[in-house]
Parts: C-alpha cells; structure tokens; sequence
C-alpha cells in the first residue's frame, strides 16, 4: 500500500524540481502524478489500482460509473463510494423523507442510504463527517461497488 | 429463450460466452472487480457492473454481489465460466433460488458428480471404467490396508473433496500407505475443511483422456467423444487435442458412450467433462466428472463443429439438445495451446504488466480465443492465462504444422509468455508420435534445467 | 518437393502462401517494393529482397527483376498471387524458361482459358453452358446484328480481352448495338491494344456463381464446389460465399462438373476458377476464368476443408492431386467479408496511411487473413484490401450472426474501413433471404444517398 | 519497491541534465518522469530492460538492407546504390582488377560494378562524382534494389 508520507514526499520533490507528471507503478500498486504545465490546474491522483485511472480503454459501456472525468478546473470534493452492488434508495420508505440532503451536515455513523440486494436492505453510514454538497445518484436507480455517491464537503 | 445473460466470470471465458450470446441474439451483462475495470471483454458486452476489489474473494467469489449485479441489469440467467463458482452447488442454488437460470447442472446433479465417492459409486453402476480401490473414505486404516494388497501398489491416496494436486499421496508400499493416509488426511482437513480420503490404484505412466459430454433437461445425453491433455506442468494443462492419437476405435467408443451414459444417469443437464487416466494397454480409469465447460473445450468444437458454449445456453433455457449422437462425427485433428503470461527461464513465474505488442496468427485452421490485445494490462490478481491457440486440420500432423506456423506468426511482449515452451513442444518426437504420458513435460524441463546447469 | 518457393506478390495473398509454404517445410523468399519496406509480412519470409520502387511497373510487374531475385535467392519455384502478373502467360513462360516452376497453369493453358473467345469455343465443346451469341470476335457487324436478333435484346457487347468492366456495352436494340459495337472496340484498342469484341445475351437480374477447379500434372480435374459472389460494388466483390444459397442440388452438380471437365480438356494443372451468371430459374451462363487463386478462396477451404494454396504448390511440383472428386463433400457455410481501407463517406476513397489500432476479432468459426497490424502503414500504391475476415459455421444462419458477432468486434484505427458497411449488409434482408442480384449492393448504396441528400 | 533515494537522485540527474523524460521499468516496476521542455532536449533513457526499447516491430529478416543503422556519431557518406536486382561483380571478369576500389576518382560516367540478372551482364555507372570511400559489397555477392554499394566522398 502507498505510504501518504512517501507520497508527499514524491510531491515536494516534483514542486521543488518542476516536474509535470510523475508515475509510478509495481505488483501492487500505481501512482500517478501530475502537476500543472501552464494552465491544467493542480491534480493529484494517489491509489492502488485506481478509480479513474489511466484508463487506456474506453470504460465498458453501461452502467459504468459517472464518476470518472472530474473537470479540469473544478475543486473534487471526495465521495460517499457504494460498498456493493445493489439498488440506491435515498429514504428509507416511499413516503418519508430522505436520509439526507444538499446541505446535511453527517458524521461517521450517519445513514446516508439504503442499498437493497436480494431483497435485503442494507444501511450504508456516511463513515466520514461533513456537509453533503451533491447528491449523485436517484432513489432507485441501481449502484455498483466503487459508485460515488454524495459528495461531501469535509468538516 | 433467454433475453439477457449474465456472466459470472472475466477474461477469455467471458468473452467465449458474451459471442456465443450474441450469436443467439441474447444480452449479456458482465461482473467485473477493480482490478478489471478496462478489461477488453467489458467493451463486447452490454452492459458490465463492477462488484468489488480485485481479490475474488471480494468479487467474482462473492455470491451475494453477483446475485445482486443480475437484480440490478435484470438478467434472467447466469453463466459461470469455469473456475470461481462454477462448481459451487450453493451457488448453483442460490441462483436458481433467486429466480436466475443458472447455466450448468441442477445443484443436486453437480453435487453428485462433484463428489469423487458419489460419482464413483454411480459410475460403477452404469459402467463407467473406475480405478479399483476403496468404495468409500476410508473409516478403518486396516481395511485401506486390505484393499490396497488387493489392487496392488503403487497405490493413490486422495482427498474426496481433493484437486490440484493436494491431499494426494503415492504410496509403494504398506509404510507408506499408513503414513501417506494420515499426512492426506491433515492437509485435506487444512485445505477444503473436508479430511475424508480414498484410496485408489496408482498408474506410473499414463496419458490423460476425457469425455465431452453434454445433457439436456429431457433426459438426453451426448457424448463429443474424447480430448487428450497430457501435456501437462504441475497437474496444469498446457496443450490439449482432439481426437485422442492412436487410440483404438472399439475401446474408444465404450468408454465415451459410458461417459454419457454417467451424466444420463445422474439426470444431468449442461455441459460436462468425464477424466480418464489411459494406460500403456488402452485400459481406462476414471479420475472425476468436471461439472462445467473446460478450458480446452474449443479442440472439441473444431472436429464436431459444435458450439458448446451455445449448446449450454440452449439446454439451460429448455431445448432440447440440438443434436443426436448418430449426427455426430469426428472431422480431422484440432490442438490447442495454452498462452499463459509466465516466464519460462524464471520458473514460470505469472507476469503481469502491460502488454505493448500482441500481434495475432491467422490463417486456415487458426482460431484464437483470447481477450488480451496490446494496450492490455493484466491484472496481478487472476490466473496467468492470456489466450487460447487452436489450430484444426484434416490430419494431427497438419494440425501440429499449422500450429508451428501460428506459434512462428505470434508476437506478444515485453511480457513473456509460454510461445516459445509450445515451440519446443511442438518439435519434440514424444509430442509428435503421441508416445507421451503426463510426465512428459515436467521430465522435459527437468532434463533441460540439468543441461544447463552443467553448462 | 520444392525447398524454396519465392512469392511474387505482397499483403495478405503473400502471407497466405508463406502460410502454405511453411506448413509444408519449404522455405519462402518475398521480392518487395521500397513501398513495402517493414511490411509485416515480410518478418514471416526466409529472405525479403528488394526489387524496386513502389509504383508496380517498376517492381512487382517488372519480371526481369523478380526473375534475378529468384536467381540470386537460389528458389526453385515462383507463387505469383492474384493480380499482378498472375494471370500473365508471358511470366509463365519466362519462369519456365529460366527453370523455375511457375505455381500455376502452364503458359498454353493459361492462354487458352484467359483469352475469352478460345475459352468459350472449349466450354461449348465440353458442355459448359455459355451465353448465346457470336462465336467469334466480331469481324462483320451485321453477322452481329443478326445474332443479337436471335438470342434477343438486351445484349452485351464486351472485349475479348476485357475486364473491370472495360470496353462493355448494354445494347436494348439494334441502334445502340451498333453504337456499342463501335464504341466498345475503341475503348478496348486504347485500354488493351486489342480491339476484338464479341456479343452476348445479356442479363438484367443475375447472380455471380462460380466454381473452384483444380487440376494436376496427371490429367486429374475436380471441383471444390461453388461461390456466391453477388455483393459487388463497381464489379469489385465485397462479400463472398460458400456454398451459393438455394441452388438446385441437380443443377449444381451439374455445372459444377462441366466446369471440371472444361479445366480438365485444356490440360490445366492448378486452380482456376469458372465464373458464370445464374439468371431467376437457375440457368447458368459461363463469363470467364481466372486462370490464378483468387481472393474468395478461403470461404471454399471453410466449407471442404481443403488447403488451396498447400494443393497449388503439390501439384506444380508434380504430385497428384491429394483428393479425389468422391472424397469432396461441402460441409457447412462460410462467408468472407473483404475488409478494404476506404471510406464509405467519401465514396469509398482508399485510406493510405498509419493504423493505429487493430484489434482483431476471433473465436469459434472465426478466421482472418490479413497483413496488418498495429503500427502498419498502408502505402498509397496498391489496392485498399488489408484482410479478409472469414466465417464459417454449420448453417448460413449461424454463419451470419457469427460474421455479425465478428464484425462488431473488430477494430481499426483511425484509417476507415467498410466494416462498417459489411455490418449493414449483414442485416440487410436482400442479403439474409439471398433474394439479392449483382446489382443489390449499388441499390442500396444509391437509395441510402438519396436519403441523405432528402435529408 | 521504489527506493525514494534512488528516485530523487534520477530527478537530479534530469534536472541537471535538462532530460523532459525519464522510463524505467524492470519486472517489479516502472517509473516514468516526465519534466516539462521547451523543445525536445537531448533524450536519455536509463534503465534496466531497455536497451533496443523502442523498436515497435523488427525490421525484416534477411537479405533486408544492411544500409540501415548508420553509428550516430559518424558521418554518413553518399553511396551508389544498385538499380536493380541481381549479382554484384567488382570486376569485368575473374582475373581482372576492379573497376575501381578505395582511392578511386569517379565521375557521373564511369563503370563501377556489372550486376548480372538473368544471364545479362548491366555496367553500373556511378552517377556521381568524387572518390570512393569504402566498397560495401564482395564481388559475387547478390544485391538488391536500392542496395549501397560504394561510399563517396563528394569533390
């Protein structure tokens, strides 16, 4: 797994040097990093085996995630990802309110959603605190494991 | 028939099941795990649903998510490929539970075939030749003792939940044989919670020979006669071939109709493999019932030219099976090698990595299965195999010289891979005049491995 | 045998007849323009030599220079393709006479079968059924006029030495015969230095059927049964079949034979191929022979399992033929999409330039023969074919959907291709009844534009 | 693993030597820094596994042009190169001396070889003046079109 130090690490050296993009990759793990040539704004992108990734072929088809391509210029708040594949429901019953909404304040136990698989209905916590910003996904449209889906303004 | 399929598996077999699907107009929805995000079959099918990290126990072995991913894409049958769940009855219930055709055996006949001790009971009733030994796990040690004076030593003693190659033990004599027992027992126990074991005769030299079979839910049963796969490394298969060299037609065709007969009899509906071990005197042995589509099952589509992977989908929505035994017919020799992404001068050690070039053979009788492409970037996570070469021709000599050409024609780097082992193997006399056993490979390497160290 | 074969031509046909070669142990030496340089093929060759700069008058139809590279080589025969100098007796004889065995018809044979009017004299001798009409070139035109009368408007008036659809006229009555006599003779003197035209019945719905022969040095002749090739675009075909759908099983074998029994008198030793129209109630009418392999050839390996090209290469070298009329049986359907670099948004401009991407499909009943590959880059000198992706499965139905599956996955980039079209094609229901005509495919293209332009 | 040690003293010797682009891969890793450039610099690249690197596919076989890969730091002269297929002969015949060899002035007029294709001998002029420089061919030899078969210096 990537040690964030070593990362920082890598990041201060780049800044120091004025490199662009930095890759690097093992078994376990990739990391690539880039910085701004004139005008791409900052972008950091750290993980094993990550999300949006360099890609090198199209995202299958489909229900393929939404949340790839953040744009270039705008801030990318981090995400609420779905634990499992399942239907999303926003409330926890037809009538009743949603469990949360644009401008919820959630801590780590907060429940955030129901995500019902073979008929089970599973709560799902927010597991981090701070304000939801964006709602990114329907109350019963289908979630797959990875699928971001509040966003969230860190607290 | 279906309207949509989901498949329960990735790479080469993903992709064999997403075209036969498409050929019969179906849809076909893929699980996928992190690791696979990107994989090049996900763009052949409609739709691909990620269900987890890429260590399987978290994805393609999770039953739940996959239960879950055909809910959400509305699926209405699952195929499982072979490996992960393929041969998981629960499974198999779980779906059939939830409302999804599983593609393969009902759960009861794949636990009965499944089982080594069942299956050999049900064999011995419907003629299917067995190896002697012990009728069931062993409860005494002194009765082991008896039975393998009776059938003579060497003797095999095996775990009933066994495969790959653990919880087996040769035994040459009464020592070995009460040692060999409890030492298979402890890492039978380790290894599938399961320490029952059985004991069987053991062959020295023998090739490896099975049945394609295949049954419908009407109570028909075909045999698509045998394939050969004893080039094998550490109980791995590399090359496989149809029909089998030199084999006598009479005794041939006993043992495959007694093949179907096995899956006739258990009521069995799907695609399934019945292994033999052949000895020097074309005697057979049965050794399991795989209760799935194989790995090398596309040696024995060239020479029926039957598309078993739409036969399966075909029989599981109901159909009858499409042909009749009388219709089917051996047509020429077909070989198949497996590409796997291993270095051969390190051991065979998996490679992942990047595959920049993959430069494919074609030609007459060149058929390539195979979902790696150059851009590709194989996963660490999964088996290290990256395609399957087959070739068919009107004679197994033909067959063997389009398969050179092809081997010369294909181009894959920087990651290494078994080309050049199949080269070899393709030049070797054991492999050319079929007087090959299953040790044939491992004494190859083991041969080799001396001449270069004596430099 | 031979020991080494040079290949007088480039692409896929050269790679197909290095295939060929290697299968059978012999060594292969290609001669290449400086347009070729790095052509992929040319790494599956023993030895490349460069024999000119690109445009083919200085290179690959220069027989001097392909003569002193088979000399300098030290090969032992010369496999010319198709096209090029192929179908050039003057080359057959030169090989001949320099000692290198021509892999094809002898120069007389191939001379009497090319040239239009001898071939049509030897048809009618042996029973091949041709066009009514003159016997002979047009010597006085109202000999002409008088046969048009008989056989009926509307005729063709064609050069003997045509072809491509030069020096061709459609004559509905006697005005525009004599018009088109005139006209067609001079446009045949200006392309090919020979005026000689001749007439002949004319058909308004036609299919294109013809049969693969193949003779030997021995006297032997068979046929490998038929070809549809009725989507043609500019008379260039773009999709060909095997076998034609819907024929009379009697009348079949029937033309099929004659066509064997017209290769047979001409004591032809090869392939060749007898082209003829088949009008609505199935009577056949001869059009040519192409005394060469021809780019269709592999959909006739598909359905009889015969190796063309390996049998081209037995028989020059003087062995009989491998299989007798009796052993020949069709068994299935094959169809081969052309897969040419043009744009069909630019009426079908030829694409020269780098492909970037080329992901090939495969699979169950799934064959390519093709030259490319990522990282080539198509020449702008010779023709826009860079593969041919060929089918083949138990019925034309399966054939179809295989094609279709096929289709969809291949990938070329960014160069544009008519995959795109043969994927309409397939679905078109002109091409899945087999209710088409050699005139479908330029309807269909002409009722699209129309569309367009209406927008 | 990747050493960060290792990895800064790979930075500095870009920085130092003002490399945009830097690829290293063994079996375990790869990393791959990229600086920003104002124009392609000199390139290095370094690494274990590297060395014929980028060759997408090998050029063909066999007889195939022995011209190609001049040593980058050597001046590459002219060369008279053969017209035609065939075999290459220095002399007019076995026991006669060369037309010309190393020190020999040409010009555009003079016979330098004959190459023999299909029992005809064809004089080769050199088309060019100056002094030959290096004979590239043995007498006997097969060469083929657009083969070098003399070096010249051109006066």
């Amino acid at each position: 797994m990537i040690d964030i130090r070593k990362l920082k690490e890598l990041v201060r050296l780049m800044v120091e040097n004025d490199l662009t993009e930095l890759d690097i990759r093992d078994e376990q793990e990739t990391v690539t990093v880039k910085r701004p040539g004139l005008h791409v704004a900052p972008q950091v992108v750290a993980a094993p085996m990550m999300a949006a990734a360099p890609v090198a072929h199209a995202a299958p088809a489909a229900a393929a995630a939404p949340a790839a391509a953040p744009a270039a210029a705008k801030e990318v708040l981090p995400a609420i990802e779905s634990p499992m594949v399942g239907t999303f429901y926003a409330a926890p019953g037809p009538d009743k309110a949603p469990f949360v909404s644009v401008g919820s304040k959630v801590g780590p136990d907060t429940t955030v959603c129901l995500i019902e698989a073979m008929k089970i209905f599973n709560e799902i916590k927010a597991e981090t605190s701070g304000t939801v910003e964006e709602v990114l996904v329907k109350s019963g449209q289908p979630v797959e494991f990875g699928q971001p889906m509040y966003r969230i303004r860190p607290s | 028939m279906f309207k949509r399929i989901l498949i329960a598996n990735r790479g080469e077999i993903a992709l064999r099941v997403i075209r036969a699907a498409k050929s019969l107009g179906i849809e076909t929805v893929c699980v996928y795990s992190t690791a696979d995000k990107g994989g090049p079959w996900l763009e052949q099918a409609d739709q691909a649903v990620c269900i987890g990290p890429g260590p399987s126990p978290q994805s393609y072995l999770r039953i739940e998510r996959i239960i879950a991913a055909a809910e959400v894409s509305h699926a209405d049958a699952i195929h499982p490929g072979y490996g992960f769940l393929s041969e998981n009855a629960h499974f198999a219930e779980v779906c059939r539970d939830s409302g999804f055709e599983f593609i393969g055996p009902s759960p009861e006949a794949m636990a009965l075939l499944g089982d080594k001790v069942s299956c050999k009971k049900m064999a011995r009733k419907v003629g299917t030749p067995v190896f002697p030994g012990t009728e069931d796990a062993i409860e005494d040690i002194e009765e082991a003792v008896k039975v393998a004076a009776e059938v003579g030593y060497p003797v095999i003693v095996k775990a009933t939940a066994g495969g790959g190659g653990r919880g087996m033990r040769v035994a040459r004599d009464e020592a070995q044989l009460r040692a060999g027992i409890e030492s298979a027992r402890q890492e039978a126990t380790a290894a599938f919670g399961n320490g029952a074991v059985y004991i069987e005769k053991f062959l020295e030299h023998a090739r490896h020979f099975e049945v394609q079979t295949i049954g419908d839910k009407h109570g028909n049963a075909v045999h698509l006669f045998e394939r050969d796969c004893s080039s094998q490394r550490r109980h791995q298969k590399l090359i496989e071939e149809a029909p089998s060299p030199g084999v006598d037609p009479e005794k041939r065709k006993k043992v495959c109709e007694s093949a179907a007969a096995l899956i006739a009899s258990a009521k069995y509906s799907g695609a399934a493999t019945v292994e033999f071990l052949m000895d020097g005197k074309q005697t057979f042995y049965m050794l399991e019932v795989n209760t799935r589509v194989q790995v090398e099952h596309p040696v024995t589509e060239m020479i029926t030219g039957i598309d078993i992977v739409r036969e399966q989908i075909m029989v599981a929505s109901g159909k009858p099976l499409s042909v009749k035994q009388s219709d089917i017919k051996v047509n020429g020799h077909a070989i198949e090698c497996r590409i796997n992404a291993e270095d051969p001068d390190r051991g065979f050690m998996p490679q992942a990595g990047l595959i920049e070039t993959f430069s494919a053979p074609g030609g007459l009788g060149v058929r390539l299965d195979s979902h790696a492409r150059a851009g590709y970037r194989i996963p660490p996570n999964y088996d290290s195999m990256i395609g399957k070469l087959i070739v068919h021709g009107p004679t197994r000599d033909i067959a063997i010289a389009r398969m050179k050409v092809a081997l010369g024609e294909f181009r894959i780097g920087p990651v290494k891979t078994t080309i050049p082992l199949h080269r070899k193997l393709m030049d070797n006399p054991d492999f050319n005049n079929a007087t090959f056993d299953i040790h044939y490979v491992e004494r190859l390497l083991k041969a080799e491995e001396a001449a270069k160290a004596k430099g």
